[in-house]
């Protein structure tokens, strides 16, 4: 099989596959739509791993179909792409298998499994390709999926959430669309790898990075990311592991870090606003005692640190970030998907009424202080190097003052884990009795929790896939690839 | 294969002709002989895309008649969607009665506008406007119940003031050079120049567009709209918003200014300025509405705005995303009313605050107007998105920065009130008040269904629609330039 | 251009703007039918005057026929509309229709 | 000085229309516009134009308006002009004011006859209106069907309701 076919292949299967899981719904089939999104996830996945292998030397493949005119859907397979593709199909994999477990108390499963399957195709789609209306269009997709997930309970209350976020999403992706129709007017192409190495206009820039920071919930326009925590635990999962804030991380990466070239100036206003972002958000995950709020305004602020890795423009910050897409994938994926067990358990999402809870439900706590202990950057686990490259790639760009206060940024995380911790499972119980969670999400939360593990010992890998996606060496390749 | 092309005006008069007789033998007779025309007439109409690029002429009972792309591009729509309102129909009427009228109405809208389309003289426009017109009077009319005939009355009175601008702008035209075909004006019109030289042009010229503009419904014209939409039965609002409208007043419009007129940059000014009033004042107006009708008729008007704003940047890339959105706009319209008369069917109501998650109930109708409102929006794959990218990349090629922005953000506008009528109607609980409601039957869920499946299918494969048929429309509105 | 015919112009755009002002002006429904019928005769007299200007009266004439039809037709519509207003109303005030104020 | 005559008549009968409270005087002077109309064509060579004149506005739309008149007789015929009467000279010569300017501006900017080149021509009503104006024909075929549909369907109800009572 060609790295064409492959490639296309995990595009195509869930999305198109997800059009498959209503037609079950229709046919009276309900129960097995979650059993074939676990296999059209899954499939997606398995078939990223033969990618993965020639990426890791270097290799890079680009291919285009031209459609009209300027617009041709142009997909690359390059270590960035395969990168975000393993660990977002991987995530979402075990989100499905926790599913199983999770959503069959309600009546919707044939909507709920279409959605999230035709969710991570877009995902997939948007890694691969480097057309700029295709990314713009993949990006929607994500948006409109996750409006329908995040209403799933129907509450008028919760529909106004789903309808918010979906607004500001759509309203910074317009504008970023409006970015890129005046970069188009500056440089006569949409296609990211003709674009590469042009300095683009700072209107130009604004609109686009309003985009990314809407999308990727960064302070300004960060709201819509805890109001989500309405929507049922797997779909705040995987809105904050593994897929929907991951797009506008990925996106920043594909277009500026070996794309597209920006100003120093313009540079050090996204360091700011993301160290801010990483700051506040932090101080109001340590004041919120809903438990999915805090875990969200903990992803807010893990996403401000990813972009400070991202836009410091060296090796070592672009390292530290690609690890930390992974390692907070992995790890916030598992403390939601926690929370969820905690949430069907206790049947609340308030902190302050939980508590002694590691004596009924001992693997969920566990694994939430594994997932915990890497989020705040513990030293054997992966959070840790991926923060610690962040912040010397932060140094080694010459930002001094703004690594000092991302090491603060990290003592605040490693407060309010470690308290979120203390008061969910240490002490007195404060409820009624409570038990552990089905099997299968049980299990997928040790898997997750596991791998957090296994990529803190494995960090070989991951590094060595991230060192090769980092933007100077495609650079180099690129510049073989296309003269 | 030209020749075929008479079946456009025959087939609907005949078919009309006969339905008195049909009814007589049969409801179901009636049904079928209306069904297989407007199928018969979609099917035509596609066939003739290979031939967008060219001009045919044919002859009928010794009349000139003629398509080229423009016209084809309009009758591909008109025929379309007639089609699927008139599937939609076929249910829908029952409780309205007099069906082998309102399928013969319906069948006169239909030869009404396709006569406009294939009319080569401004007075043939003109009648065949008015064949079109009348009809459509007595189908908003058509409930016979008192806010029906008064928009039907309001309607009328202001079109008729309408088409008298009109035909006082052809009386004009015709003592200014003693002609009022199309190709000979237009030649009259390249030779002589148009400018200081003949200042009549320039006041038929405004004639037109107040006319024209009175059917289009753009802004400081667009009083009867808002109430003739709503009272209308379903299937003849989709029809008004999404066809007549737009072939009445915006074909009509470019026609004129475009095709005959060398566009005199005074006049696209002019409907640069409406196009944004209309696109601001009818979004903003719609937001405020509850009743799920009169909301979708104020943001026909704030599409048609889109529209006028693309043609009126005038450079290849806004005018085809212009004629696109026409397409578009027709398709999704039509949707989204089809859906509101689905509601309207079973639970007898229009406002939107006594609805509420009728999507667990009415599936069919839920999805698709999932789809109507993301195309309607913009959101991609969807079809209305290449539409407003190409509109809105056009302003920015002509420099045209604020025009832009004012567009993709009356984009998020729209989504924004379209999302306020997926969550007071369908996302969200039940009302328990609809606990036993139905899915509207057979032919609405139908017709509802292909034109969802439009919206998205022309949105995926929006290269080869615009390469098929809205680039050869463009090109004959270029080929001047 | 003799004044023959500029005198058909001028009182075809007296009669047009009479048809409108009544139109607009009055409040009985009939007499804004009334209107629209005295609108018609002005541009009657517009063809008219373009005709003869061109020294085509064959042609206009034949315009001017098809437009007396549309005419007639439009009034009986119109008229019909009136009649069911009035069946269910009992009136002919444009006030009461309230939407019309708009 | 015929023509003067005429279109003054035409014109007082049309502004009779706008003054007479009784809709039937108003009737009658639009007829009586109508038939003048008629003598214009007439007067012009447009024989037939003048006949469908006379004929039909002057006698069928007169006959259909004096009939729904009558049929509608009870209800309240006192509503007026939104505009008090006595306002009407002052808006007439409005009109003939704005009027004036409008037919000295074309008259001194349409294009003359022989710069569009246009010959008299000599063919016959018959000739244009069976040949050129067929497509006007298949129009008027639609619109006298849509005529007769729509007056049907405006009166369907009517009689299903008689039949109810």
């Amino acid at each position: 099989m060609g790295i064409q076919t492959n490639a296309l292949l995990v595009i195509s299967i869930p999305l198109l596959g997800s059009l498959l899981i209503p037609l079950l719904g229709w046919a009276g089939l309900k129960k097995a739509t979650g059993p074939l999104t676990v296999i059209l996830i899954g499939a997606a996945n398995i078939l990223t791993w033969p990618l993965l292998l020639p990426v890791l030397h270097g290799g890079m493949w680009h291919w285009s179909y031209g459609l009209y005119r300027w617009i041709s859907l142009s997909l690359t397979v390059d270590a960035l792409a395969v990168f975000m593709a393993f660990t977002a199909s991987l995530i979402a994999t075990l989100i499905a298998i926790y599913s199983l477990g999770y959503i069959e108390h309600t009546d919707d499963e044939p909507e709920y499994y279409f959605i999230v399957t035709l969710f991570l195709g877009a995902m997939m789609g948007l890694v691969f390709s480097t057309n700029l209306i295709f990314l713009y269009l993949f990006w929607e997709i994500a948006a409109l999926a996750c409006w329908r997930l995040i209403g799933y309970y129907r509450e008028p209350d919760y529909i106004w959430k789903a309808d918010k976020a979906f607004l500001v999403t759509f309203g910074g992706a317009v504008l970023m669309l409006f970015g890129f129709v005046l970069v188009f007017l500056q440089y006569g192409t949409f296609e990211i790898t003709e674009l590469r190495g042009h300095e683009i206009g700072t209107v130009a820039l604004v609109l686009i990075m309003a985009g990314v920071f809407s999308k990727s919930a960064t302070v300004p326009l960060h709201t819509w990311l805890p109001d989500a925590g309405v929507a049922p635990s797997t779909i705040t999962s995987l809105l904050h592991a593994a897929i929907l804030v991951k797009i506008g991380l990925y996106g920043f990466a594909r277009m500026f870090c070996n794309g597209m070239v920006i100003s120093p100036r313009a540079q050090t206003g996204i360091l700011i606003i993301a160290l801010a972002s990483a700051f506040i958000s932090a101080c109001a995950a340590l004041k919120e005692t809903n438990i999915k709020r805090m875990l969200a305004y903990s992803t807010v602020s893990q996403i401000g640190y990813t972009f400070l890795g991202l836009a410091a423009f060296t090796h070592n910050g672009y390292i530290g970030a690609l690890l930390y897409i992974m390692a907070h994938g992995f790890a916030k994926g598992g403390l939601f998907l926690c929370a969820g067990i905690i949430e069907h358990g206790t049947h609340t999402k308030d902190m302050t009424k939980m508590g002694g809870l590691i004596k009924k439900m001992p693997i969920t706590a566990i694994a939430y202080a594994i997932c915990a202990l890497s989020i705040a950057g513990i030293p054997p686990m992966a959070g840790f190097f991926s923060k610690w490259f962040v912040i010397s790639g932060l140094v080694e760009g010459g930002h001094k003052v703004i690594a000092t206060l991302a090491i603060l940024t990290a003592v605040l995380t490693l407060f309010y884990m470690m308290k979120s911790f203390h008061v969910v499972f240490l002490g007195e119980s404060r409820g009624e009795s409570h038990a552990e969670g089905v099997p299968v999400m049980v299990t997928v939360v040790a898997i997750l929790a596991g791998l957090t593990i296994l990529t803190s010992i494995l960090l070989q890998l991951p590094y060595h896939l991230a060192s090769v996606a980092d933007g100077e060496r495609l650079l180099k390749l690129a510049t073989l690839v296309w003269r | 294969m030209q020749q075929s092309m008479r079946l456009f005006l025959i087939l609907p008069l005949v078919a009309a002709i006969l339905m008195p007789w049909a009814s007589k033998l049969g409801r179901r007779i009636a049904d079928v002989l209306v069904a297989v025309t407007g199928l018969g007439l979609m099917v035509l109409s596609l066939c003739f895309i290979p031939y967008a690029g060219t001009t045919s002429t044919f002859q009928l009972f010794g009349a000139q008649f003629a398509v080229d792309g423009l016209s084809l591009l309009f009758l591909i729509v008109v025929n379309a969607v007639a089609f699927f309102c008139i599937l939609y129909s076929i249910d829908y009427i029952d409780h309205y009665g007099g069906r082998a009228k309102f399928y013969a109405l319906m069948l006169l809208m239909i030869l009404g506008l396709n006569g406009i389309l294939l009319a080569q003289d401004l007075f043939s426009l003109y009648v065949y406007l008015e064949v079109a017109s009348i009809s459509s009077y007595v189908l908003v009319a058509y409930n016979l119940k008192f806010d029906g005939i008064e928009s039907a009355l309001k309607y009328l009175l202001l079109s008729v003031v309408g088409t008298g601008l009109t035909l006082m702008g052809i009386s004009l035209i015709y003592l200014n050079c003693g002609t009022i075909g199309f190709e000979a004006l237009k030649a009259v019109l390249s030779s002589i120049g148009i400018g200081a030289a003949s200042p009549v042009f320039l006041l038929a010229a405004g004639l037109f567009m107040a006319g024209f503009g009175l059917k289009a419904a753009i802004v400081p014209f667009h009083a009867w709209l808002p109430d003739a939409h709503p009272s209308a039965p379903a299937p003849i609002s989709a029809m008004l918003s999404g066809v007549v409208i737009k072939v009445a007043g915006v074909y009509s419009l470019i026609r004129i200014f475009l095709y005959i007129y060398p566009a005199p940059s005074q006049i696209l000014k002019i409907f640069l300025v409406l196009g944004i009033i209309s696109m601001i004042a009818g979004a903003i107006i719609a937001y405020f509405q509850s009743d799920i009708k009169r909301m979708l008729a104020y943001s026909s008007i704030s599409q048609i705005g889109y529209i006028l704003i693309g043609l009126g940047i005038g450079n290849p890339l806004a005018i085809m995303g212009a004629l696109f959105h026409v397409f578009n706009h027709a398709m999704f319209k039509s949707l989204l009313f089809l859906n509101s008369g689905a509601i309207q069917y079973r639970t007898g109501t229009r406002n939107i605050n006594e609805m509420g998650g009728l999507e667990s109930r009415m599936r069919v109708t839920g999805a698709t107007g999932i789809f109507g409102t993301l195309s309607i929006a913009g959101v991609p794959p969807f079809n209305g998105f290449w539409s407003k990218l190409f509109i809105v990349m056009g302003a920015v090629v002509a420099g045209k920065y604020v025009i832009a922005f004012l567009m993709v953000f009356f984009s998020i506008f729209t989504l924004g009130y379209f999302l306020l009528i997926q969550r007071r109607v369908f996302f969200g609980k039940l009302n328990m008040k609809w606990a036993d409601i139905k899915e509207a039957p057979l032919t609405m869920s139908l017709a509802m269904i292909f034109l969802a499946a439009t919206c998205l299918l022309s949105g995926i494969f929006f290269s080869q629609v615009v390469q098929s048929v809205i680039e050869p429309a463009a090109n004959l509105l270029m080929g001047g330039k | 251009m003799n004044s023959d015919i500029l005198l058909l112009l001028f009182s075809g755009f007296l009669a047009f703007m009479l048809g409108v002002y009544i139109l607009f002006m009055y409040r009985n429904l009939l007499r804004i039918i009334i209107g629209v019928e005295v609108m018609a005769k002005g541009i009657t007299l517009l063809f008219l005057a373009a005709g003869a200007f061109q020294g085509k009266i064959a042609f206009i004439q034949s315009l001017v026929v098809t437009f007396i039809i549309v005419e007639t037709i439009l009034a009986a519509i119109m008229l019909a509309l009136v009649f069911t207003v009035h069946k269910i109303y009992d009136s002919l005030d444009i006030q009461l229709l309230s939407k019309l104020k708009g | 000085m015929l023509l003067w005559i005429l279109l003054g008549l035409l014109l007082v009968f049309l502004v009779l229309c706008a003054i007479f409270r009784d809709l039937l005087y108003m009737a009658i002077s639009l007829a009586l516009a109508s038939i003048i109309l008629a003598i214009v064509l007439f007067h012009y060579g447009a024989n037939i134009a003048g006949v469908f004149e006379l004929s039909v506005c002057a006698g069928l739309i007169t006959v259909l308006f004096v009939s729904t008149v009558s049929l509608t007789k009870d209800s309240d015929q006192k509503v007026e002009s939104r505009v008090p009467v006595y306002f009407l000279p002052f808006i007439i010569l409005l009109f003939l004011g704005l009027d004036f300017f409008i037919v000295r501006w074309l008259s001194g900017t349409i294009l003359p006859k022989d710069l569009t080149q246009q010959a008299a021509s000599t063919a016959t009503f018959q000739s244009v209106f069976w040949t050129e104006r067929t497509a006007d024909m298949l129009g008027q075929i639609g619109l006298i069907l849509a005529g007769v549909f729509g007056i049907l369907a405006l009166f369907r109800v009517a009689s299903k309701e008689k039949q109810h009572e």
